[in-house]
């Protein structure tokens, strides 16, 4: 499998997403620059974290307009991988590839700070390695990581499985102290109906290493390796 | 901004001004005399301090590049180096405090990328006033948020600082920004203008009215009738920048660059004059290729803007096109604006009319120095003579609460959480953890260390002992996580020198820090001065920031502040001491700043870090934290609340008040928990640097208790503390 | 020469937590009569077009296309000058 | 209970990074006749008070006091609705 991670001007999370599957997993990895318009070598998209265009007007929706977009969108459709962290789901959002929009985080600050994840979906090509229910801790980094979706739109993600990962306590309870940025239903990533495209505002490419304190983000790249290589796990 | 500033509101003098007929042997115009004012100014041109400064000890093996470029640059080994510099942005932080404080953290990592350095690290020290005071919440507020809000756009992370509240700050807030970036040595940039005929590129943001005389305003004291000529507020953006950072080091990385300058204080007056001043050679600049965001500006506008993000670029010899190539490929702006000349003249031009004409050397090497008279002020010798026998007994629980909850103490993660300190995935110690940040370097064994320091009240009361603290302070904080200290900087920020007090505390706190950097090995190889900063006639306390980087040979080894395992035995290395003189105790217990400076033996505080050092190599420590403000019980609170483990302590009193044994903030003193089966190897250790070593409590439980020979006079559960410690600084600011 | 304005206000059950967040300081400010505080986006454009209906599906294409987010966001637009 | 709105700009000369990020990108979609965008904030509020007039000047004390920061922004305020 190969891996493209797009560079947006702007962006700054190309660089550590490259690192883990290129230096700490030995993958084949791209960095991709934004106006490429064929992703046809790549089995997986990566939009990476950051601030694409300064964030000015909303996160990601300058960037949803970069010439390699097109060429996502035609990805997506194929029901090929797209993975997309902090500033990339917001995109996924903006492109509609994702149902939702990000609003500023309720006590209106960036927050950097570990999370607790309730992985609620591990029946997902990104989620595969987790046991459902589990509890892990992965950093966020945001000021736009307040999730709204509508009542129906919620409904349907409850409905058909599509809530992944939700802020929680350390033992597993969706309390609003928990909810670092206010999203709704607690929900920190979440999948689309067909299961290929992932947006998720955690950072896993921050918590893929020992010395970095925490190794839970690194299962969800090799999730997806060891599905897509058909490796048992 | 119409013609009609004198020479004086422009801030030069009467004989600066016959200097300038004299170096001119004519009027100069408006042009000429406004670009004169901004290089002359203290900003640019160090008037009073650069005699001072020419004292400090720069150099050392380690040391590549000293004061004199955009930044230090130390050796690192293997072929790298890392690059530092820490920059103010005070009074544009007084007037707006988000853009303000925004616009420093992109200057000083424009000083950090000209150099052809990736920037990987952003740290600030703050100084506010007291935050009973609705107007200093709100400039805490907006000044954290501008440094998050452009930090975190360009994606560096924001890894350590400090802050400190005292009321001499409330109208004068100091914001310092500290950037560090890795760069190949061999890859290094400098600010020279090439050969004759080489194009003059500028590159990035249009030219607007923002921030002219900038560099001249801060240097005055801000008084408010002076309002009107405030210069208009720089905004940061920060894309921009990023776009920068990226091209800028393309372009070195593809070895384009003759020369690269930013454009700072005083703008394309400055960058270009520096560049060009350094071979000795002339520029001529046409102003209307510059490319402007307002219309109808003026030459003198133009050359005096401060509008951020902009970058001048000399190409070598037939690399113009690709220079420009390349910052179009990151969607930048890039134009020629004029060229070297070998008639040392800066020639200002509008096409082809001469508008303006000037020597260059005449505005860098020409601007003249003060050697002014200091005089040791009252309140030295008044303040020296407290007797610490006179204070009333406190309640020391109730004390010991109140300093966890005084916002210099209390927990910063209100602010901290707001940076991102993460981004980069290469801090391995986070704010909040240990006394430095630590980075490793990726693809290598090795990391290194950050951080920043300045006890200011300790400084106004002795600021020659007060700047030997804050060296001090910083080394230990380094040695303390296990590097090894290189090199510093230091950004002095001030009051108006003009006056003998505010120069005597200058002079000497300029002694104390060459004293500690050549006793400790620590040069210092770059910095900034921050001048009059007063208000109202109220100056500030003399503020000296140091901040440092240091070298861990193995990251493995780093060690923070948190206790570990119940069982271990906590050891105090250094000496018990009664000194109360400058604590917070003092301040926050008893209403006062006053008292003797604690005594600081700079062989001892070298000894201990060497002691740290062979401890964290050895791994014999499980935890290090030095004893800093709120003394040994604070030190002890944060390495438990950090480790969520209790304690507890037990101290002989030895004829000392039991307040000046658990609070005094005497230095060269650190905190470390041990597995007991090595106490006899740091027994040894110790004892081979002659450092006294008390084994004075150990961990366990879920309380934090202090006893005094035997006598409980501190006793209160993790969460308790935790509670009054974790959210002082939340509600306050909530 | 044409210039307009765009006015982008959150949708009806959108949360607006700058919008709150001010609501309350000024509270804390005595401004007791305060009663709901919606935060939106004021954009002014100045633009070329061949009369104003044009000049106004311009402002509507621009803001439906970037400048709003219509999962969360109404947008309205008017012409204020124009020289056509 | 009294409607009206508040507009704010920056001031002339302040630099608008996301006025001009967003005219940037739709000229590069095509809208090649945008010359200018500036971006602002609209601010819809509900207040009580005793006549039009007290309105206003509420509405001026808020945006002074708290909505705008005078260093860099301009405000101007209108009321839309009222029953008094
Ligand atoms: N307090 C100081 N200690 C040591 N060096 C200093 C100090 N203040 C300024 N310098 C040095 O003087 C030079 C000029 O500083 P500055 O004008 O701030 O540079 P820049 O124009 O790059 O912002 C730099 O090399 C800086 O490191
Ligand atoms: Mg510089």
């Amino acid at each position: 499998m190969k891996s493209a991670v797009v560079i947006f001007p702007g962006s700054s999370g190309e660089n550590d997403v490259f690192h883990i599957l290129n230096n700490v997993l030995d993958e084949r990895v791209d960095l991709v620059w934004h106006k490429t318009t064929n992703l046809d070598d790549y089995d997986l998209v990566i939009l990476p974290g950051g601030s694409s265009y300064g964030d000015y007007i909303r996160p990601g929706a300058i960037a949803r307009y970069s010439p390699i977009m097109k060429a996502v969108e035609a990805f997506a459709k194929e029901g090929k991988y797209i993975l997309g962290i902090g500033n990339g789901w917001q995109m996924l959002l903006e492109m509609n590839l994702l149902p939702g929009a990000v609003l500023k985080n309720a006590n209106l600050k960036f927050i950097c700070s570990d999370t607790f994840l309730k992985l609620e979906n591990n029946k997902t090509l990104f989620t595969n390695g987790f046991k459902v229910d589990e509890i892990i801790r992965m950093p966020i980094a945001s000021g736009f990581g307040n999730y709204f979706c509508d009542e129906p739109t919620l409904q349907e993600l409850l409905t058909n499985q599509q809530i992944v990962l939700r802020y929680c306590t350390d033992d597993g309870r969706l309390t609003p102290e928990a909810n670092y940025n206010g999203a709704t239903a607690n929900i920190a990533g979440i999948i689309n109906k067909e299961g290929n495209i992932l947006g998720m505002m955690p950072h896993p490419e921050r918590c893929s290493e020992d010395i970095l304190g925490g190794t839970d983000g690194l299962r969800i790249f090799t999730s997806i390796i060891n599905k897509l290589k058909g490796v048992n796990i | 901004m119409a013609g009609d500033l004198t020479y004086k509101d422009m801030g030069l003098n009467d004989e600066e001004y016959s200097q300038i007929i004299e170096i001119l042997g004519r009027e100069p115009n408006y042009l000429e005399l406004g670009m004169f004012s901004v290089m002359w100014s203290e900003h640019c041109g160090y008037k009073s301090s650069r005699p001072l400064l020419k004292t400090l000890p720069t150099t050392g093996p380690q040391v590549i590049h000293g004061p004199g470029e955009n930044a230090g640059v130390v050796d690192i080994g293997d072929g790298e180096a890392l690059v530092f510099k820490i920059e103010s942005h005070n009074s544009p932080s007084a007037v707006e405090p988000y853009e303000g404080a925004a616009t420093g953290v992109g200057g000083i990592i424009r000083d950090i990328f000209t150099m052809g350095a990736r920037p990987i690290a952003v740290l600030n020290s703050l100084r506010l006033g007291e935050l009973k005071n609705e107007r200093v919440k709100y400039l805490l507020d907006g000044i954290v948020a501008g440094i998050a809000g452009y930090g975190n756009s360009l994606g560096i992370p924001t890894v350590g600082g400090e802050v400190y509240f005292n009321s001499v700050y409330d109208n004068n807030p100091l914001v310092n920004a500290m950037g560090v970036g890795l760069v190949n040595i061999d890859e290094i940039a400098l600010a020279v203008a090439g050969e004759v005929g080489s194009p003059l590129i500028l590159v990035g943001s249009k030219t607007g009215r923002d921030g002219i005389h900038g560099a001249t305003f801060s240097s005055e004291e801000l008084s408010d009738d002076k309002a009107d000529k405030r210069p208009t507020v720089q905004a940061g953006d920060p894309f921009m920048e990023k776009l920068l950072i990226e091209a800028c080091l393309e372009l070195i990385g593809e070895n384009l660059v003759a020369g690269m300058q930013d454009l700072g204080a005083a703008g394309l007056t400055s960058s270009i004059a520096e560049s060009a001043s350094k071979k000795g050679r002339g520029v001529r600049v046409d102003v209307s290729k510059v490319p402007q965001r307002e219309t109808n500006m003026t030459p003198y506008e133009i050359m005096l803007s401060e509008s951020q993000e902009r970058m001048l670029v000399v190409p070598i010899e037939g690399a113009a096109d690709k220079v420009i190539e390349i910052c179009n490929k990151w969607d930048l702006e890039a134009v020629i604006i004029g060229e070297v000349t070998d008639d040392g003249m800066f020639e200002v031009c509008v096409a082809d009319e001469v508008v303006g004409s000037v020597p260059v050397l005449a505005l860098t090497d020409d601007c003249p120095l003060y050697l002014r008279e200091g005089a040791e002020p009252e309140y030295y010798k008044q303040h020296k003579a407290f007797v610490e026998d006179s204070l009333a007994e406190k309640d020391i629980a109730k004390a010991f609460l109140d300093l966890l909850a005084s916002p210099t103490i209390a927990s910063k993660e209100w602010i901290f959480s707001q940076y991102d300190y993460q981004v980069m995935t290469n801090t391995v110690i986070v704010p909040g953890a240990a006394d430095a940040a630590v980075l490793r370097v990726k693809g290598r064994n090795k990391g290194i260390a950050l951080t920043t320091d300045c006890n200011s009240r300790m400084v106004y009361l002795d600021p020659y002992k007060g700047a030997i603290l804050a060296v001090c302070e910083a080394a230990r904080n380094l040695a303390c996580v296990g590097a090894k200290p290189l090199a510093l900087t230091n950004c002095l920020n001030f009051g108006n020198p003009e006056k003998p007090n505010i120069y005597w505390q200058l002079q000497e706190a300029i002694k104390g820090i060459g004293t500690a950097s050549l006793a400790l090995d620590v040069p210092v190889v770059s910095g900034n001065v921050s001048l009059y900063n007063e208000k109202e006639d109220k100056p500030i306390y003399p503020t000296p920031t140091i901040g440092m980087v240091g070298i861990l040979p193995d990251i493995d080894k780093r060690q923070d502040m948190a206790f570990k395992k119940a069982q271990d035995l906590i050891v105090m290395l250094g000496d018990f001491s009664s000194a109360l003189g400058g604590s917070e105790y003092l301040y926050i217990c008893h209403g006062l700043e006053t008292g003797q400076v604690p005594e600081v033996n700079l062989g001892k505080e070298a000894n201990l870090i060497s002691l740290l050092l062979q401890g964290l190599a050895d791994k014999i420590f499980n935890s290090c934290h030095d004893i800093s403000e709120g003394g040994l019980a604070i030190c002890v609170a944060e390495s438990a609340l950090a480790g969520n483990l209790g304690c507890r302590i037990n101290l002989v009193a030895n004829q000392l008040r039991k307040d000046a044994l658990l609070f005094s903030e005497a230095p060269s003193r650190v905190v470390v928990s041990i597995n007991p089966e090595n106490v006899e190897n740091l027994e040894k250790l110790a004892d081979s640097l002659d450092i006294k070593m008390n084994i004075i409590g150990e961990v366990t439980g879920s309380n934090i208790s202090c006893l005094v020979d035997n006598e409980e006079v501190i006793d209160v559960t993790l969460d308790k503390a935790r509670q009054v410690w974790g959210e002082a600084l939340k509600c306050i600011m909530a | 020469m044409f210039i307009g304005n765009i006015y982008i206000t959150l949708k009806e059950g959108v949360l607006d937590p700058a919008g709150k967040a001010a609501n309350n300081k000024l509270r804390d400010l005595g401004f007791t009569n305060i009663n709901n505080i919606k935060m939106g986006k004021f954009i002014e454009v100045e633009l070329e077009a061949e009369s104003k209906e044009e000049a106004i599906r311009q402002l509507e294409a621009i803001s439906e296309q970037l400048l709003a987010n219509l999962v969360i966001e109404n947008y309205r637009v008017e012409v204020v000058e124009g020289d056509k």
